[in-house]
């Protein structure tokens, strides 16, 4: 069994891969930023195969740490792409998405 | 062989992520590169047992480290006009790149002679029982050489000032950082209210097993900082304001007690010498005081000086 | 029995995570891209976490499992939205919502 | 073919990791691209430590590097955050991203004989 784990975690790195060719296209930034995303949850899957792998069932806490923190880097970003870093993305009609911010 | 073709994958990975994030045209495109090479970074460490600091890695690298990156990116490029230059100076990439060569010959050769490893493993473990935790990494870290933490405690709070003092003057001694808002009700205010309550639990958890198995106060105190960062970012609460007097108690009281501790340490023995009758329950206070202080610095780190209100 | 329930399951998980990265990879725009990730990531870690589950040592791990799930689900499924929302626009003849890149790396978003 | 260890295998990976962040380091004129340079670097030397340690997989990784690296890992993080700190507020007052001495460099022009 703990062959097949490895081999499945080796295939997960695989597919990191392939979204790490994304993160180099680009060519929007939100390609980048989802890109990672699907890193972040890779890396998590690998970690819980890893674990199984070994029986080493400590390593389901550095998976619960990944995926507790896999939004924070997103939420900064929709945060600092827009206006002066401190608005809601989601919200057009507030000053702070307007674009007289960006004016120098 | 698997495994070790699963460690080739990774390496091969780590490295042209590395690489990408040095290389690459983009800033922004550099930093994510990096945050995805603290995800690999904290798989790495699994495969070298090293647990406790898979999850250090995966809380700061994987986490903290990407707001700090990207926060700081877009503020330096609003005030920069210029587009982005070539990434690298002209005329020095070569000596550069051979002096780098170099280096890399050199330390892997020192890795590859290195002599036989004559591990501390057989001495952590025959004074663990003494310790007061049963995580060896623990031990070390609070006991053993307890010198370490302590002092590391007082490196943050160092950092912290020198983030402090590039406030401006009429900005002193306010709010730390941006002052966020979010549409009530919107996905960011939902994830806000959400996420937090987990991660508290998560964060109290690591501490409290870390005596026993992987965990502590970094790790826990990390995911106890990004669990605030969120309620920020999403708009639920305020950062404090550096004035703030049970701010600046949360900050030292880690370093204190663990710093009065050590002294008390002397009646009984020597400097930062804990009982072993009572170590167990002395090494979880300390911790649970270092958590919060680690986590309150880590925080204020991420927030920045203060910045007053927005000029507008 | 329960091994084979686990290969099958963490296989099928793998399965659905080659395809999130190939639609990733060949999807033409940024919003079919972000659709196609979204689904195909959650399923994975789903799968491979439900065939996982028969594996576990004690309830406690169990729990942890399911909270891993659970985490990873709430983070993709509110990142999907809120970095939707900062992609360009979809082609709708709107107007983008920020000429400028506020990260100045000379990437302007595509309409 | 004798399948190469773990610890030998990651510790090549951190040698390789210290010269691609020192190229970074020295090259880039952009500030924050260097302090991403740095913390390659600070990877590099971490995962060669840990490496190092890991020698001997029947005994166990060693307890005192790891908790060596935790802290260093954390240190390395306040370092960043000074770092980026003052950046930004280089950045502010001089309007660039870079050092004075290399800002003739941020149009794109050529270096002065």
């Amino acid at each position: 069994m703990s062959s097949w784990y490895l081999l499945l975690a080796t295939g997960m790195l695989l597919t990191i891969g392939g979204a790490l060719w994304r993160v180099w296209r680009g060519p929007d930034q939100a390609d980048r930023m989802m890109a990672a995303q699907l890193v972040g949850s890779g890396g998590v899957a690998t970690i819980l195969l890893l674990a199984a792998a070994t029986q080493e069932w400590a390593m389901l806490d550095v998976a619960l740490v990944l995926a507790l923190l896999a939004a924070l880097a997103a939420i900064a970003f929709v945060k600092s792409v827009r206006g002066s870093g401190r608005g809601d993305p989601e919200d057009d009609a507030q000053p702070d998405a307007a674009q007289a911010d960006e004016a120098p | 062989m698997i495994a070790s073709l699963f460690d080739l994958t990774l390496c091969l990975l780590i490295l042209a992520v590395a690489g990408a994030a040095v290389f690459g045209r983009a800033a922004f495109m550099a930093v994510v590169f990096f945050i995805v090479y603290g995800i690999l970074i904290a798989i790495a460490w699994l495969r070298l047992g090293a647990i406790d600091v898979a999850l250090a890695e995966a809380a700061i690298g994987a986490g903290l480290t990407g707001v700090l990156l990207l926060a700081a990116l877009s503020r330096i490029m609003r005030n920069i006009d210029a587009p982005e230059p070539a990434p690298v100076l002209e005329g020095k990439t070569i000596a550069t790149g051979l002096a780098s060569l170099v280096v890399t010959a050199l330390v892997a050769h020192a890795f590859l002679t290195l002599p036989e490893p004559r591990g501390l493993q057989s001495r952590v473990t025959a004074n663990l029982a003494d310790a007061g935790a049963e995580n060896p990494v623990t031990a070390v870290l609070l006991n053993f050489r307890g010198w370490d933490t302590l002092l590391e405690s007082i490196v943050l709070l160092a950092a912290l000032l020198g983030v402090w003092t590039l406030a401006r003057d009429d900005a002193w001694s306010g709010r730390a950082g941006l002052r966020h808002v979010t549409r009530p009700g919107g996905v960011l205010a939902q994830f806000g209210r959400i996420l937090p309550p987990i991660g508290l639990l998560v964060g109290i958890y690591l501490v409290w097993a870390g005596s026993k198995q992987p965990g502590g106060a970094f790790q826990g105190g990390t995911v106890l900082a990004a669990v605030w960062i969120v309620t920020i970012m999403a708009g639920l609460m305020q950062a404090p304001r550096v004035a703030d007097r049970a701010l600046r108690a949360a900050l030292v009281i880690g370093p204190v007690i663990f710093l009065a501790l050590a002294v008390a340490g002397v009646f009984a023995g020597a400097f930062l010498v804990f009982p072993p009758a009572h170590a167990g329950w002395l090494i979880l206070a300390v911790e649970a005081v270092l958590t919060l202080s680690i986590a309150a610095t880590l925080a204020m780190l991420i927030f920045g000086p203060p910045e007053g209100e927005e000029k507008r | 029995m329960s091994d084979l329930f686990t290969i099958v399951m963490t296989a099928a998980g793998l399965i659905f995570f080659a395809a999130g990265t190939l639609g990733l990879i060949r999807f033409p725009d940024t919003h079919s891209r972000l659709h196609a990730l979204t689904k195909a990531d959650n399923l994975g870690l789903g799968l491979i976490a439900l065939g996982l589950t028969v594996q576990m040592p004690g309830l406690a791990d169990l729990f942890k499992l399911v909270l891993i799930w659970a985490l990873a689900i709430l983070a993709a499924g509110a990142t999907a939205q809120l970095v939707a929302r900062v992609a360009a626009p979809a082609d709708l003849g709107e107007e983008p919502r920020s000429p400028t890149d506020a990260t100045g790396d000379g990437e302007t978003r595509r309409r | 073919m004798i399948a190469p260890s773990a610890s030998l295998l990651y510790g090549l990976c951190g040698a390789v990791l210290i010269g691609l962040g020192l190229y970074g380091f020295v090259a880039h004129r952009r500030l924050i691209r260097r302090v991403l340079a740095f913390n390659v670097i600070g990877s590099g030397i971490f995962l060669l430590f840990g490496a190092s340690a890991y020698r001997d997989p029947a005994a166990g990784a060693d307890p005192v590097p790891q908790a060596m690296i935790i802290t260093g890992i954390v240190v390395a993080l306040a370092a960043t955050a000074l770092a980026l700190a003052l950046i930004v507020a280089h950045a502010r007052l001089a309007q660039s991203g870079a050092l004075p001495e290399d800002e003739t460099h941020e149009d794109g022009s050529e270096d002065a004989p």
